[in-house]
C-alpha cells in the first residue's frame, strides 16, 4: 500500500519514541528492589503467619465444646464431613461421637460449615501446605473411635 | 473414531490441518482449535471446546440452594465475585429478598476490586500472548495486592464465596479501608506507567490494530456481551443501563471503542476498552468507600430456602460480560434449573467466522482480545 | 504437616561467594588469556622463526612443518570453542538474572552466590539429560541438524578480532566471510524444522529461512558503510582506520554511519532470532519453534548457537562501527614502537595487548547487554510486518546511507575537517540522548510513590 | 415499551400461535407453538418498535413429570431496553423446535449446547454436533432421567471414598476391643489430635 513520506518518517519516529519509553520503564524497574518472595524457606517469617484471620485454610474441631449436632456435616456441599454417634453404654443420657472425619482431600475451603456450628467448635486454620505422601493421610481423624469423646452440653443459662 | 469436527474440514486440497491446543501455551485454558492453514495465512479456524465440563448446572440441581454457592465460583475464578453475585440476586428474587443497603455497598466494592484483578489477568497475559513477557508480571504484581486485600476480607484468594443469599458473608476487618485507600492512590498512577510501556508501543499497536474486526451489528448478533461488545461500538453497560444492587448511586465513565489503533472493534479497542474499564472501576470503589452506610449486613434466610415454584433470571456485569443465572424452582429446597450464560461462551462461538484470512499470530492475538477463561466455556 | 522453616541463611556462605566469584572472574579472564598467549605465537611466521632457531631445521626444508601449524590451529580451535561455550553459558545467567530484575523478581539465586553457577548446572542437565529422536523423524538429518548451526556459529570466530594482534586469522576478506558464515546457521534451522516431524518446527524453519535470509541484505549493505569509510574489508584494517576516541569511531564520523549502525543492529537482531524478531521459537505460538522436538545435548547446542551468537553478534558491530579494540589515546605509532623488531614481543607489547582485548570485551558486553534488554521490552512482531520492515524500511534505508557514504566521502576528501566536525557533533548528539534517557529512567522510580533504587539482593 | 406490549403485538401478528402471557410469578413469559417459533423470532427482531436483536439466552428445562421439554428463549433489545421471554414445549420421546440460526447468529452455539446436553434436534442448524461432551457419548446428561455410566472409555469415574472406607476399618477395631477386653471398656481417653492413621 502506498505510504506518504510523512507517514513513513511518523511510523519511524512514532516506533523510536514508544520503544524509547518501553526501553526506560523496564531499566527503571531493573533498579529497583524485586517483590517476590522465595517461599518455601528464604521468607522473613514463616508464610502461615502472615495470611490474615479470616484465611480459610484447613478444618479444625475443638471436640471439647462440639455439640455432635452435625450441622456442618449437612451444610457441606460434597459431604467430606462425617459423624458418628452413639449411646454412651454407662449412663444412657450421654451421647459419644466416635467418628468425627473430614476428608481435607475433598473439602473445597468454601466455608459453609463453619457457619452453622452452635458453638463454633469447627473453625478454618490458617494452615495450607497439604502435601502429603498419600492422598488418605489428608483424612483428619477428630475422634478416636476406640475412645469417643463425650458430646458438650450446653448450660441452660449460657 | 473419526472425529466429527473434521467433517467441516475439506481436506481435498494440500493445506495443513492443524491442532492448535487443547494443550497450548496460548489457548488461555484448556480449549483446542482445529485450525486448516494455508502457509501462515488461515483457512479456517474451528473451535472444538468441552475439555472442562464439569456439568455445574447439574450439580446445581442436586445441591440445595445456599450449598451451590462456592460452586459458582469455580464457573469463571478469575472474576468469581460476579458469579456469586448473579445467582444470589437470582434467588434473591426468587425468595422475594430485599438485600441491605450496606451489603450491597460491599458487594460493590468486592465485585469491583474483582473486575480490575481479572482485567489485569486478561491484559497482561494478551501482552505475553503478543511477545511482551515483562507487562505480565507487572500486572500479576498489581493483582497481588487485590489478592491480598480480598483474602483479608472473605478468606480466599481465588473462590471466595464471600457472597451468601440475602446478603454478603462477613463485614469490612480493621483497617481494611485505609488499606484499599493506599492501594487505589498506587493503582492511579499505574495507567500512564502501562500505557508508555506497552499500549502505546508501536509494534503492539500494529499488531493489534486492525485485527479480527468486528463489526457492530455482527457483535450483537453473535451475542457478545461485556468488553468485546463495548470495543465494537455499542455503548451497553448493565451497571449504568440496568442497574443493579448499589451501582445507582455511582458515577463512572463507561469506556467505548473508538478505532484508537486502526478500526472501532479490532484486537486493540478490546484490549484497551479493558485498561481503561480498570481506571474506571477504580473510582467506582472509591465512591463506594466514601458512601459506604451502616447498617446490618445480612437478611435472615432459612437455612434451607424453599422458594414457591417460578423462574427468573439474575444478571450481573462480570469482568466477561452480562454474566446471567437463569434459575427455575419448583417449590422444593432444591433448584429445578440452574443455568449459567457466560459471555466466553458466545465468544467462541465468532471465532470460527472471523477468522478465515488471519494469520496464526492473529488467532493467538484474537483469542487473547475476546479474554476466554476455559471452565467459562465448559462449565 | 508443616513445612520446618531453617533459619533464613543471612548471607550466603563465604566459601561460596569466594568461589563463585572465582569461578566467575577466572573462567573467561584465563580462556582469554590462553587465546591471548597462544594466538600471537601460532602465526606462520612465528612458528617458522621459532623452527629456525629452536629446532635448527629449515622450516621450508622441513617435512612436518605443517603438522605443528595445523596441530597449532586444532588448538587455537579448541580454546576458541570453549570461550564461545563459556561465553554462551554465562549470557544464559546474565539474561535470566536480567530478565528477573526487569520483571522485579529476584531470578536464580539458589546454585552460588547470586545463582552464578546456574548455567553449569544447566549445562550439566543438558549433558545428562536423554537426547531421544522423535518416531518419525528423519535420523541422519535430525542428528546433524545442531551441527550445521554449530558450524555456523563457530567459523566467525576465524575473523573476529579479540585484540590488536589477537586474531585467528586476518583475512582480507573478513567482513565478507563473516556474512558469508552466518547463511549456514539458517541452514541447521531449516534443516531442523523439517526433520522433526512436527508441524510446529516446521513452522518454525520456514519463519526462520525467510527471515534471515531477507534480513542478511540489509545486514550486508549497511556493512558496506564502514568498509566503504575504512577502503579495506579486513577486521583489524576498518579498526585500525578508526581512532580510541568517540569522535574517531565510524559511527558518529558519518551521520549515514550512525544510521546504519541502527539498520545494521536490528538486522543482526533478526538474523539472530532475538526478540522482537524471535518468530521461529515463538513460545505463544508455536511452543518452541525449530527445536521443538529437540532434548538433551543436541538442544544444548542449539542453545549454545542462540546465545553464542549475541558474542559474534555484538562483537562484529563494534568492529565495524565502534572502534573494535582502539584504546583511546593510543595511536596507531605507538602500537608499532611498542611492539619493537625482536623476534619475540617485549612484555609492555603484551600489556597493551591485554588492555586491548579489555577494551574490546568491554564494548562488545555492553552491547550484549542492550541485546539482553531489548529482548524483555519489545513484543513481537507479525511475520508479514518482519517481511515489510525489512524490504520497504532497512533495505532503502541501507542502500540511502551506503550512497551517502559515497558523497561524503567526495566531500571528506575534499575537506577533511568536517569529518572530526561531524564526530564531535553526533557524539555530543548521543551524550545527550544518553543523559535525557537515564533522567527519564530515574523519573520513572521516583513517580511511584515509595520507589527508590535499590539494588540489595542481587 | 412494557413486556405486555410485547406480547400484545406478537399475539395480533401470529394470533392463536401465542399463548397467554404467565402470571408475573418471578418473570412472566409467553409459549409459542414449535412451528411458529422462527416466524416469531424474525418478527421480534425485524419490526421497528421491538428490534430484539439480542438473543440473551437459549436454554431447555426438562419436566419430566409433564413429558414436555421447554426450549426457553430470553431476548432482548439494546436500542429500546425492552425485551421478553418465550417459551417452546417438545415432547420428551422425540424432541425437535425449528432452528433459530438464521435469526441470531449466537443462537448457533447456544442450540448445539441444547442439543447436546437435553437432546433437543434442531432442524435447520447448519452444523448440530455435540459442543461439550465428546461425539460418542451415549445420553444427555442434563436430562432429569440421565443415569451416569460408570466411565468413558475405561476410565472409571468412582473413587474409593476414604470415609466410608475408615468406618469400616473402625467397626472392625471396635469389635476386636469389644472381644479383647468385654467388661466395662476402659474410661473414654481424651480424643487424639489430628494424628493421621496408619492405613491398615
Amino acid at each position: 500500500m502506498a505510504q506518504s513520506a510523512s507517514e513513513y518518517v511518523g511510523n519511524v519516529k512514532d516506533t523510536v519514541k514508544s520503544f524509547w519509553h518501553g526501553m526506560s520503564i523496564t531499566l527503571s524497574y531493573m533498579l529497583r528492589r524485586p517483590i517476590t518472595v522465595q517461599y518455601p524457606d528464604r521468607t522473613d517469617l514463616p508464610v502461615r503467619d502472615t495470611l490474615p484471620p479470616r484465611y480459610r485454610g484447613f478444618l479444625e474441631v475443638d471436640v471439647s465444646i462440639c455439640t455432635g449436632c452435625q450441622a456442618c456435616e449437612r451444610a457441606c456441599p460434597i459431604s467430606c464431613i462425617q459423624m458418628e454417634l452413639e449411646k454412651d453404654p454407662r449412663n444412657p443420657k450421654q451421647r459419644l461421637v466416635t467418628q468425627f472425619d473430614i476428608d481435607e482431600a475433598k473439602c473445597m475451603f468454601c466455608g459453609l460449615c463453619v457457619e452453622p456450628c452452635p458453638t463454633g467448635s469447627i473453625q478454618h486454620t490458617r494452615e495450607f501446605e497439604g502435601s502429603q505422601r498419600s492422598i488418605r493421610n489428608l483424612v483428619f481423624r477428630w475422634a478416636d473411635p476406640l475412645a469417643p469423646f463425650p458430646v458438650y452440653k450446653v448450660a441452660k443459662d449460657a | 473414531m473419526e472425529k466429527l469436527i473434521l467433517r467441516r474440514v475439506d481436506r481435498r486440497n494440500e493445506e495443513m490441518i492443524l491442532n492448535f491446543g487443547p494443550q497450548h501455551p496460548s489457548t488461555h485454558g484448556v480449549i483446542n482449535f482445529i485450525v486448516e492453514t494455508d502457509g501462515e495465512v488461515l483457512r479456517r479456524a474451528i473451535p472444538d471446546v468441552g475439555y472442562l465440563h464439569r456439568s455445574i448446572e447439574k450439580i446445581g440441581e442436586m445441591v440445595g440452594y445456599p450449598g451451590f454457592m462456592p460452586y459458582t465460583d469455580r464457573v469463571d475464578y478469575l472474576a468469581a465475585m460476579f458469579a456469586n453475585e448473579g445467582y444470589a440476586i437470582a434467588v434473591e428474587r426468587l425468595l422475594k429478598l430485599q438485600v441491605p443497603k450496606r451489603a450491597q455497598y460491599l458487594r460493590a466494592i468486592a465485585c469491583e476490586l474483582n473486575r480490575i484483578a481479572s482485567h489485569l489477568v486478561s491484559i497482561g497475559s494478551m501482552a505475553m500472548d503478543i511477545g511482551a513477557v515483562t507487562p505480565f508480571p507487572y500486572a500479576l504484581r498489581e493483582r497481588e495486592y487485590i489478592n491480598d486485600l480480598i483474602e483479608a476480607l472473605c478468606g480466599a484468594r481465588l473462590t471466595y464465596n464471600y457472597l451468601r443469599i440475602g446478603g454478603v458473608a462477613y463485614d469490612l476487618p480493621q483497617g481494611w479501608r485505609d488499606r484499599c485507600l493506599t492501594f487505589l492512590d498506587h493503582f492511579d498512577s499505574l495507567l500512564q506507567e502501562w500505557d508508555r510501556l506497552i499500549s502505546f508501543n508501536e509494534i503492539y499497536e500494529r499488531r493489534l490494530g486492525g485485527v479480527a474486526v468486528i463489526s457492530r451489528e455482527q457483535a450483537i448478533d453473535y451475542g457478545l456481551v461485556g468488553p468485546n461488545l463495548r470495543a465494537s461500538g455499542v455503548d451497553w453497560d448493565l451497571r449504568r443501563d440496568a442497574p443493579y444492587g448499589a451501582y445507582a448511586d455511582f458515577k463512572f465513565d463507561v469506556p467505548v471503542g473508538k478505532g484508537w489503533a486502526g478500526v472501532v472493534g479490532d484486537c486493540y479497542d478490546r484490549y484497551y476498552v479493558r485498561v481503561l474499564e480498570m481506571f474506571a472501576s477504580a473510582k467506582i470503589v472509591r465512591q463506594a468507600l466514601e458512601k459506604l452506610p451502616e447498617g446490618e449486613i445480612q437478611v435472615k434466610v432459612p437455612k434451607k430456602p424453599k422458594p414457591e415454584a417460578g423462574e427468573t433470571m439474575g444478571r450481573v456485569e462480570s469482568a466477561r460480560g452480562e454474566l446471567a443465572y437463569y434459575v427455575v424452582s419448583d417449590g422444593t429446597d432444591r433448584a429445578h434449573r440452574v443455568r449459567a450464560r457466560t459471555g466466553s461462551f458466545l465468544a467462541m462461538g465468532i471465532i470460527e467466522d472471523i477468522s478465515p484470512g488471519l494469520m496464526v499470530a492473529d488467532l493467538v492475538a484474537l483469542i487473547a482480545s475476546l479474554d476466554v477463561v476455559a471452565p467459562e466455556i465448559d462449565r | 504437616m508443616p513445612v520446618n522453616y531453617a533459619p533464613l541463611p543471612k548471607r550466603t556462605p563465604r566459601w561460596l561467594v569466594g568461589l563463585t566469584w572465582a569461578i566467575a572472574v577466572g573462567l573467561p579472564v584465563s580462556l582469554l588469556v590462553v587465546l591471548l598467549v597462544l594466538l600471537p605465537i601460532t602465526k606462520p611466521a612465528m612458528i617458522d622463526g621459532f623452527i629456525l632457531h629452536q629446532l635448527g631445521h629449515d622450516p621450508a626444508v622441513w617435512p612436518w612443518r605443517d603438522l605443528l601449524a595445523a596441530a597449532a590451529l586444532v588448538l587455537i580451535g579448541a580454546v576458541v570453542f570453549g570461550w564461545g561455550a563459556v561465553f554462551g553459558g554465562v549470557s544464559t545467567w546474565l539474561e535470566r538474572k536480567i530478565a528477573g530484575r526487569m520483571q522485579s523478581r529476584i531470578g536464580p539465586n539458589r546454585a552460588g552466590a547470586g545463582g552464578y553457577l546456574v548455567w553449569m548446572a544447566d549445562a550439566l542437565k543438558m549433558l545428562l539429560k536423554e537426547d531421544l529422536v522423535p518416531a518419525e523423524a528423519d535420523d541422519l538429518l535430525f542428528r546433524a541438524a545442531p551441527y550445521f548451526g554449530l558450524v555456523g556459529f563457530l567459523l566467525t570466530f576465524v575473523t573476529l578480532p579479540f585484540g590488536e594482534g589477537i586474531i585467528v586469522a586476518d583475512l582480507g576478506v573478513g567482513a565478507f566471510f563473516v556474512t558469508a558464515i552466518t547463511a549456514l546457521v539458517v541452514v541447521g534451522i531449516l534443516v531442523a524444522g523439517w526433520s522433526s516431524n512436527s508441524k510446529w518446527a516446521l513452522f518454525g524453519g520456514f519463519r526462520s529461512a525467510a527471515q534471515v535470509i531477507s534480513y542478511e541484505i540489509p545486514a550486508g549493505i549497511s556493512l558496506m558503510v564502514p568498509v566503504l569509510m575504512a577502503g579495506t574489508l579486513s577486521m583489524q584494517g576498518i579498526i585500525r582506520a578508526q581512532g580510541g576516541a568517540p569522535w574517531n569511531w565510524f559511527v558518529f564520523r558519518n551521520p549515514a554511519a550512525f544510521v546504519a549502525f541502527f539498520i545494521f543492529f536490528t538486522s543482526q537482531l533478526a538474523e539472530a532470532n532475538r526478540t522482537p524478531f524471535d518468530l521461529p521459537e515463538a513460545e505463544s505460538e508455536l511452543v518452541a519453534g525449530y527445536h521443538s522436538e529437540y532434548s538433551g545435548f543436541r538442544f544444548g547446542l542449539f542453545f549454545l548457537v542462540e546465545y553464542g551468537s549475541l558474542w559474534v553478534m555484538s562483537a562484529l558491530a563494534i568492529t565495524l562501527f565502534f572502534g573494535g579494540w582502539q584504546i583511546p589515546g593510543f595511536h596507531a605509532d605507538q602500537w608499532v614502537a611498542v611492539r619493537g623488531t625482536s623476534p619475540f614481543p617485549p612484555p609492555a607489547w603484551w600489556g597493551m595487548q591485554a588492555a586491548s582485548m579489555a577494551v574490546f570485551a568491554a564494548k562488545t558486553y555492553t552491547l550484549v547487554l542492550v541485546v539482553l534488554w531489548i529482548r524483555w521490552t519489545l513484543p513481537r512482531i507479525r511475520i508479514d510486518q518482519m517481511m515489510n520492515l525489512c524490504w520497504k524500511y532497512l533495505v532503502p534505508g541501507a542502500f540511502a546511507c551506503f550512497l551517502f557514504t559515497l558523497l561524503w566521502q567526495l566531500l571528506v576528501s575534499a575537506v577533511p575537517r568536517v569529518e572530526l566536525a561531524s564526530g564531535i557533533a553526533l557524539s555530543l548528539v548521543a551524550l545527550v540522548l544518553v543523559a535525557l534517557f537515564l533522567k527519564q529512567t530515574r523519573d520513572n522510580i521516583y513517580s511511584v510513590a515509595g520507589d527508590r533504587i535499590d539494588l540489595s539482593n542481587w | 415499551m412494557t413486556i405486555n406490549e410485547i406480547h400484545e403485538k406478537l399475539k395480533a401478528e401470529l394470533g392463536e400461535a401465542v399463548g397467554p402471557l404467565s402470571d408475573p410469578k418471578a418473570d412472566p413469559f409467553c409459549v409459542v407453538k414449535a412451528d411458529r417459533i422462527v416466524d416469531a423470532c424474525r418478527f421480534l427482531r425485524a419490526t421497528p418498535g421491538l428490534e430484539l436483536d439480542f438473543c440473551e439466552d437459549l436454554t431447555a428445562v426438562d419436566w419430566p413429570k409433564r413429558n414436555v421439554i421447554e426450549v426457553v428463549y430470553h431476548l432482548y433489545s439494546y436500542r429500546h431496553r425492552h425485551g421478553i421471554v418465550l417459551k417452546v414445549e417438545t415432547d420428551r420421546t422425540s424432541p425437535s423446535v425449528p432452528s433459530v440460526e438464521g435469526v441470531w447468529k449466537a443462537a448457533n452455539w447456544m442450540e448445539r449446547e441444547v442439543y447436546d446436553l437435553f437432546g433437543v434436534a434442531f432442524p435447520g442448524h447448519p452444523d448440530l454436533r455435540r459442543v461439550l461432551l465428546p461425539d460418542d457419548w451415549e445420553g444427555h446428561p442434563l436430562r432429569k432421567d440421565y443415569q451416569e455410566g460408570e466411565g468413558y472409555h475405561g476410565v472409571p469415574n468412582v473413587r474409593e471414598n476414604p470415609l466410608v472406607e475408615l468406618r469400616r476399618l473402625d467397626q472392625i477395631r471396635i469389635a476386636e476391643q469389644a472381644k479383647a477386653n468385654p467388661p466395662a471398656p476402659a474410661p473414654a481417653a481424651p480424643a487424639a489430635p489430628a494424628a493421621p492413621t496408619a492405613k491398615a
